[in-house]
């Protein structure tokens, strides 16, 4: 079990995260632009994060945080 | 008499192209006629924007920092331009694409819902042009066969289709 | 939960410039992690010449300074003959590094010059808006190859670790990639090899990133990293091209 | 298409230009606000039977270019502020060697990295030594599009009839803007050079380009045949452009960018009766001293602009010999000052006068 | 052993005196009449635990010197007239990041590679553009071998003061010389740098030594900051001396190896009746325009001599608001005139006087 | 009896300035040979930078072109560039070369520039009185390095032609000596091959050819040979490190 | 059967022929100064000379020609 | 009074040292002194020479064109340097190196055959110094005392043989 939390501020919206996270639970969503004039990364389904950070790594702008329920 | 005019939004609305259309319109017709762009790296954050200046005499410095017009497609040059307008100035501004309104009373505003107007009429992408056509309507800056000159000076004849398009954009603009 | 992923701590809490996509970013993350793991901001000194990262002083919260195009491992020997016990890395661009500044380069690595260069190969003139590099792939329209780099007039690609190989005070060349989060993972273990080899006084050690310019190669991010995988790795095969400590390494 | 006025960029103006002028190889490297001017080569040169190089730094540029001038053609280079400083050995060379050639400079604001808005700091390095030694280059400043394209035209046949280097001095704005332009009718003959390395084909004896002079005589004697040259291009070239100065009270100075301004600035201090008028060098070295000469007798201040912290100014001075005082008005960073700032200083001084 | 006289050559006092001053880094390139410069550090420096590099290029070596300056300690590099011009475009970047450093120009005959025999054709390159944009950096010009070394050590204290890079002016006559030396005590407390990148140890927030200012405004009060302390410079460290001076009809200015031979002249013009003075710029920027204007009074005539085609010269005049009428005798090419030469010159001006 | 030997046409009458025993003049008279046998004087310009043998001008019938300090590369391209018909060669030392001109060798390399360089090592900067060169070998006294060339602080000496091969454009890229009979009349073919790929368009090609200072080596000339063949052929091993007409000439 | 020349004036006496005649034949005489300062080389024994060129070939200066009987 | 000296030869031959040591001589006695070399790519070619003064005045250039005194150990030297030396003046020629003889009457010239003098008394390669002993004795220029000085401070006390044999070869010359 994951959970990403994306900067909104951060954000440029370049798709990165969404190519990179293997359960395609990313989108760039095209509703709300943020002080930058992106539209920016969410994760549409929270449930299916397995917290692996793929997204992350990929990140260019260190805009995502990645929380997972450490084992043991 | 001297009108300067900033065209201002994202990287690939056109807006170099249609700051250099006006400003051939001007040339066309006699006019003193100046054009730059803002330059360096700062464009790479998405945003284009150039200055023209249409006059009777020489052209000092082509930079505009107060235009008499602004032509704008994107919010955040709306906020960095708008209060820089002269008052008694003309603002164009593409409502699809920019939700603010102008709360200034000492110059004029129009909305032009331009994205939208130019695909709904077929001609995707040229709200950059129907931008044009309202400015022209509005302010005379130059005359309308002008701009028409000026394209089929600008683009090849081997691209007929497009001089028909940014005509039909003009008129567009022109007609709201 | 707990958090496994943030920010490192090395790493500025500001925006970039950098365009949306441009993996400039990653690759400076990595170095931000692996002067966390190794604990040594306080004792790093970081050196960017002019290209897109020019302004990478304020992303890094070590001590940086800007250097003259081409120059960093110049002013970076000036550094380290100065103060030898601390970490001095370049992060120099290929325009940079393997044009304007190809002496330089080569010649730091002749000496030993025991630093670590971070180098960003995007196969392009990222800042000054395009033009072809010393990396630009045969055939690659740039500005300045607006009919596609023709090798027979514009010359051939410059393979930097292949070149430094053959330099004798080289004691890492190894060439890496950010395409994937597989990659990724690569280029820091790469790149913590090459500040270890430098806390243990074994010489100059350079990683070669392979990067992408969405802007410049008019492409989205993406389709980047596919161009990066498709196009730029076969030309510039991924790997080590000398590693002075791979025998003492080869059980790790 | 000769007589027709087009809209174009400066840089591109200058670089149509410059293959009309009969350049032949075109070495450069990126560097902004001139890179319009390497793109346009990449693109025409090749249809146009010239050779555009990019170079692997500024330094082999110049050298590519003493080499193609040694051959014989007309060559050209172009960079911004810190790369004309990497190419001044260079330009020491081809100036030793009494090379023709054309060098563009389209100045940013420094010192160091600096910033890539227009400036004009570089005035000095232009001027007085782009590079060690006693030499100088021809200095033209262009203050619009159509003469960044008729200078460059003007610089390759100066750069070949005196043996010299020629520089256009231009700036981010000049570079970057757009204004009617229209290229001028030009003669394509090219002007012997029997010194040329070429290959002697066994025609004649071996021609050698050389600087080094290991005696002291030797090399006296060709710097004082270079400077005998130089007396008669400061007979010979000195060029400026007079506006109002007629009457004028202040004559305002400046070159270039500004001088467009400055110019605007007259007229609008004209209308609020203060007697301005503009005097604009259009050639730098040789610095236009003739020119200055002519208002010493009625100028009662002069006012030298500059976009910098103030480097034309002394030649200003010593041109009027110090007689007539000499204010200045500056901006740096890349900012350019409106014609209100200069108006203002040209009311100042007005006050100060009476 | 310090009060003693040793025999020295200028290069090696030179090199002695810096490594004395604290001088920690030096890097440098061959070439001729500096070698020796080099080669003592490479003796000395690693005995006395500093750092001599060879750098593969002049370039180089002023980026070492960037960066050794950048991390705090007093660093050195030295070179000839060709390789100075190389280095412009890194002078133009450390006076562009406010960094102290030491830059040692033994100046040869030119343009290009010109000879190898001593010269003064590198003043403008010193004073007025050692690469672009706008900055200054200070510059000494010792006349002995004495001045080599104390003046090495002056540079290096007041580099530090106003964190700005100093020249010494030199030439292969004062390299290669030698004379007797002196050097002197040295307080080896060196000043704080606070600003200095040499690893913040998590004590104090990252330093940056930078130059780009993207935005004009923010480079215009970076070029502006540095004018200010630029003014204090100029106010605070002009220096010059004078001889036989006060009752003068013409004042010979010359600065450098030409000065001992203007002084001989002026002796020899003295007993011809010729009332001669020697003005001699110890300190050639800031320009000892204060020291000039003392003579504007009584001095009838000015004579300046330099081994160019004349650079100073414009310095002087501006220094006496063109006052003064200021002649001039140069030599070029490694030739130095004799006494009797420039003792000719005076007797024309006397002649002309009268 | 018939002349069997005499000074080539293409070499000038006159004495030379270099000291007694250097082997510059022999290779200068190596390039003549070809020069005649091909008989292209007049279709060759040569390029001599700064260094020992700057004044060569003087001693070649072709023209001539004296170059800036380590330039000679970017010269010799702008007369080819502009003159692809002609001959065009530089004749470079390893101070020149190796040195401050690393970039442009490398970069008229990766170009495939159509030129041909001769490339002097002999271990020293020789015109500025002994400095280390790149190619100081260890241990090496110099006037830079008086307590032998430390290789921890003075790096490590620069192999042009190992490095050279690496790079795309390079046609060719040999090594050869002159301290016998028999190693110049090799020398000289590498010379002839050099030029006959320039004939050919075939690209860039380098012939370094190892050889003495005997002032600044401090030795006698006839010592020196046997310092070359002691000391520096077993550093800078001779042989073909690129010629890509290799294969076509195989049955030569 | 061969013969070598020489040229006085340009010889400096480097010894480079000395060292490579296989007959050794050459040495550096020291009598006479030629108008650079050198002793200069000789050939000691004309009647040895097989023309073989070596001397000549390791002559930096070119000072050396040589004749010889060509067959056929 | 300002005394100006060249010496002059071939490399190897100690001339630079010798024009050292007598300036030093004199920096002892509290003159001014100075001393420079021909420097540059002319030294290859085998010669080497200085030129030295000694004053009681600052000494304005140390380049001496016309010398008081000529110490030369070479032919070419010879022929460069004779007709230089000014009237009045002394030259001290090494006449194992050199066989010409000096047709000027204006001038002293003194043949030493001091290679073979120094070789004779076992201090082979001292001829320069033997030609300086000559010239203490000839001119006076500085004291021999002052020479003596001079080897001490020059020569570091780890070498005192070698100060030894150059006193030696001193005494030579003074005694010829
Ligand atoms: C001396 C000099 N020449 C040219 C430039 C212009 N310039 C700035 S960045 C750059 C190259 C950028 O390319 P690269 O090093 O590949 O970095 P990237 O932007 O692609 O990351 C150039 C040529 C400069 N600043 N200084
Ligand atoms: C820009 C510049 N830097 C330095 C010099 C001084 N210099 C002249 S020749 C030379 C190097 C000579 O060495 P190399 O190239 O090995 O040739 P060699 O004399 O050994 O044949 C140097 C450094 C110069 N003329 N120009
Ligand atoms: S942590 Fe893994 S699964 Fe979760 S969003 Fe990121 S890439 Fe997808
Ligand atoms: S990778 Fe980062 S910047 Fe890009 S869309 Fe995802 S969160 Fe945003
Ligand atoms: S221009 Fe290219 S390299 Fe530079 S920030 Fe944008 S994408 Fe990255
Ligand atoms: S110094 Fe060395 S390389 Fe130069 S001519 Fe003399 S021996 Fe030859
Ligand atoms: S090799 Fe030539 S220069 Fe040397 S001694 Fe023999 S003939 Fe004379
Ligand atoms: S030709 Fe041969 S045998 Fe005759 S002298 Fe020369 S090397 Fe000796
Ligand atoms: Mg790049
Ligand atoms: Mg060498």
């Amino acid at each position: 079990m994951g959970k990403i939390n994306v900067i909104f501020d951060k954000c440029k919206g370049c798709g990165l995260c969404e190519n990179a996270c293997p359960q395609k639970i990313i989108q760039i969503q095209k509703d709300k632009i943020n002080s930058h004039g992106y539209f920016t990364a969410v994760c549409i389904n929270d449930d299916k994060c397995v917290g692996c950070a793929m997204c992350a790594v990929m990140c260019p702008e260190c805009a995502i945080t990645v929380e997972r329920q450490v084992q043991k | 008499m001297t009108d300067s005019i900033i065209f201002a939004g994202f990287g690939g609305q056109g807006l170099l192209f249609a700051g250099k259309l006006i400003a051939y319109g001007g040339m066309i017709e006699g006019k003193e006629v100046s054009w730059i762009p803002s330059y360096g790296p700062e464009m790479r954050g998405g945003t284009a924007n150039c200055s023209v200046r249409i006059s009777d005499m020489p052209v000092s410095s082509p930079v505009v920092s107060n235009p008499d017009y602004l032509i704008v497609m994107n919010s955040p040059s709306y906020t960095k331009f708008i209060n820089s307008v002269r008052p008694g100035g003309k603002v164009f501004i593409d409502s699809s694409m920019i939700d603010e309104k102008c709360s200034r009373t000492d110059i004029d505003c129009f909305y032009i819902p331009a994205t939208e107007l130019a695909h709904d009429n077929g001609v995707d992408g040229m709200a950059n042009i129907v931008l044009c056509g309202k400015l022209l309507r509005e302010t005379g800056v130059i005359k309308t066969e002008s701009v028409e000159n000026a394209l089929n000076k600008i683009i090849p004849e081997s691209r007929k289709a497009l001089i028909e398009s940014n005509l039909k954009a003009i008129q567009i603009g022109m007609d709201i | 939960m707990s958090v496994v992923f943030r920010k490192p701590d090395s790493m500025a809490d500001v925006n970039t410039h950098y365009c949306p996509g441009c993996t400039h970013g990653i690759v400076h993350r990595l170095i931000c992690e692996i002067i966390d793991e190794m604990g040594i901001e306080g004792d790093t000194i970081g050196i960017c010449p002019v290209g897109c990262s020019v302004m990478a002083y304020d992303y890094f919260n070590c001590d940086m300074i800007e250097a003259p195009h081409g120059r960093a491992p110049a002013v970076a020997t000036g550094v380290k003959r100065s103060l030898p016990d601390k970490f001095v890395f370049t992060y120099q661009g290929d325009g940079d590094l393997a044009a304007i500044g190809t002496a330089e380069t080569i010649h730091a690595a002749a000496r030993g010059e025991n630093i670590t260069i971070i180098f960003i190969n995007n196969t392009t003139y990222g800042m000054t808006g395009g033009q072809m590099a010393p990396t630009t792939l045969p055939g690659q329209v740039t500005q300045t190859t607006p009919y596609g780099r023709d090798v027979e007039k514009a010359g051939y690609p410059v393979k930097m670790c292949e070149i430094l190989s053959q330099v004798d005070g080289t004691a890492l060349a190894q060439r890496v990639s950010v395409d994937s989060p597989k990659e990724v993972q690569n280029a820091k273990k790469a790149i913590r090899k090459a500040f270890q080899i430098q806390r243990d006084r074994k010489g100059f050690s350079i990683v070669e990133v392979l990067s992408t310019c969405p802007t410049n190669w008019g492409m989205s991010p993406v389709e980047s990293l596919e161009r990066l995988r498709q196009e730029c790795i076969p030309y510039f095969p991924l790997g080590v091209y000398k590693d002075i400590t791979a025998k003492e390494n080869s059980n790790d | 298409m000769t007589a027709e006025r087009v809209l174009m960029k400066g840089n591109e103006a200058l670089a149509e230009a410059a293959i009309r002028a009969g350049c032949k190889c075109y070495f450069g490297y990126p560097i902004t606000p001139q890179t319009e001017i390497a793109a346009f080569m990449a693109k025409n040169m090749p249809k146009r039977g010239g050779t555009f190089l990019q170079a692997e730094s500024e330094i082999a540029a110049i050298n590519m270019v003493l080499g193609a001038a040694s051959a014989g053609v007309r060559a050209m280079t172009s960079s911004s502020s810190p790369g004309i400083s990497l190419k001044s050995e260079g330009i020491s060379y081809i100036a030793a060697s009494d090379l023709p050639c054309v060098i563009i400079n389209v100045q940013r604001g420094g010192p160091g990295l600096g910033g890539i808005q227009p400036a004009q700091a570089d005035y000095w390095q232009a001027v007085k030594s782009g590079g060690h030694g006693d030499f100088h280059i021809l200095v033209f400043a262009p203050n619009s599009v159509q003469e960044m394209a008729d200078m460059v035209v003007k610089a390759f046949e100066k750069a070949d009839q005196y043996r010299i280097p020629a520089m256009i001095l231009s700036d981010g704005m000049l570079g970057q803007m757009m204004e009617p332009v229209v290229f001028p009718e030009i003669s394509d003959k090219m002007p012997e050079k029997p010194w040329a390395t070429n290959g002697h084909g066994n025609k004649r004896k071996h021609n050698i380009i050389n600087t080094l002079f290991l005696q002291p005589d030797e090399l006296e004697a060709s710097v004082s045949a270079r400077s005998k040259k130089y007396e008669t291009i400061v007979e010979n070239e000195q060029d400026a452009e007079f506006y109002l100065t007629d009457d004028a009270d202040i004559v305002v100075t400046a070159y270039g960018a500004v001088s467009r301004i400055c110019r605007e600035a007259v007229d609008e201090a004209r209308k609020n009766g203060i007697k301005a008028g503009l005097l604009r060098p259009k050639v730098l070295w040789p610095f236009p001293v003739k020119d200055y000469q002519k208002i010493v007798p009625t100028a009662k201040s002069i006012l030298c602009a500059e976009l910098s912290t103030g480097q034309m100014i002394d030649d200003v001075k010593l041109a009027v010999n110090c007689s007539v005082p000499v204010e200045f008005y500056g901006r740096t960073g890349g900012n350019l000052p409106s014609a209100d700032e200069i108006i203002k200083k040209l009311a100042e001084i007005n006050d100060s006068l009476s």
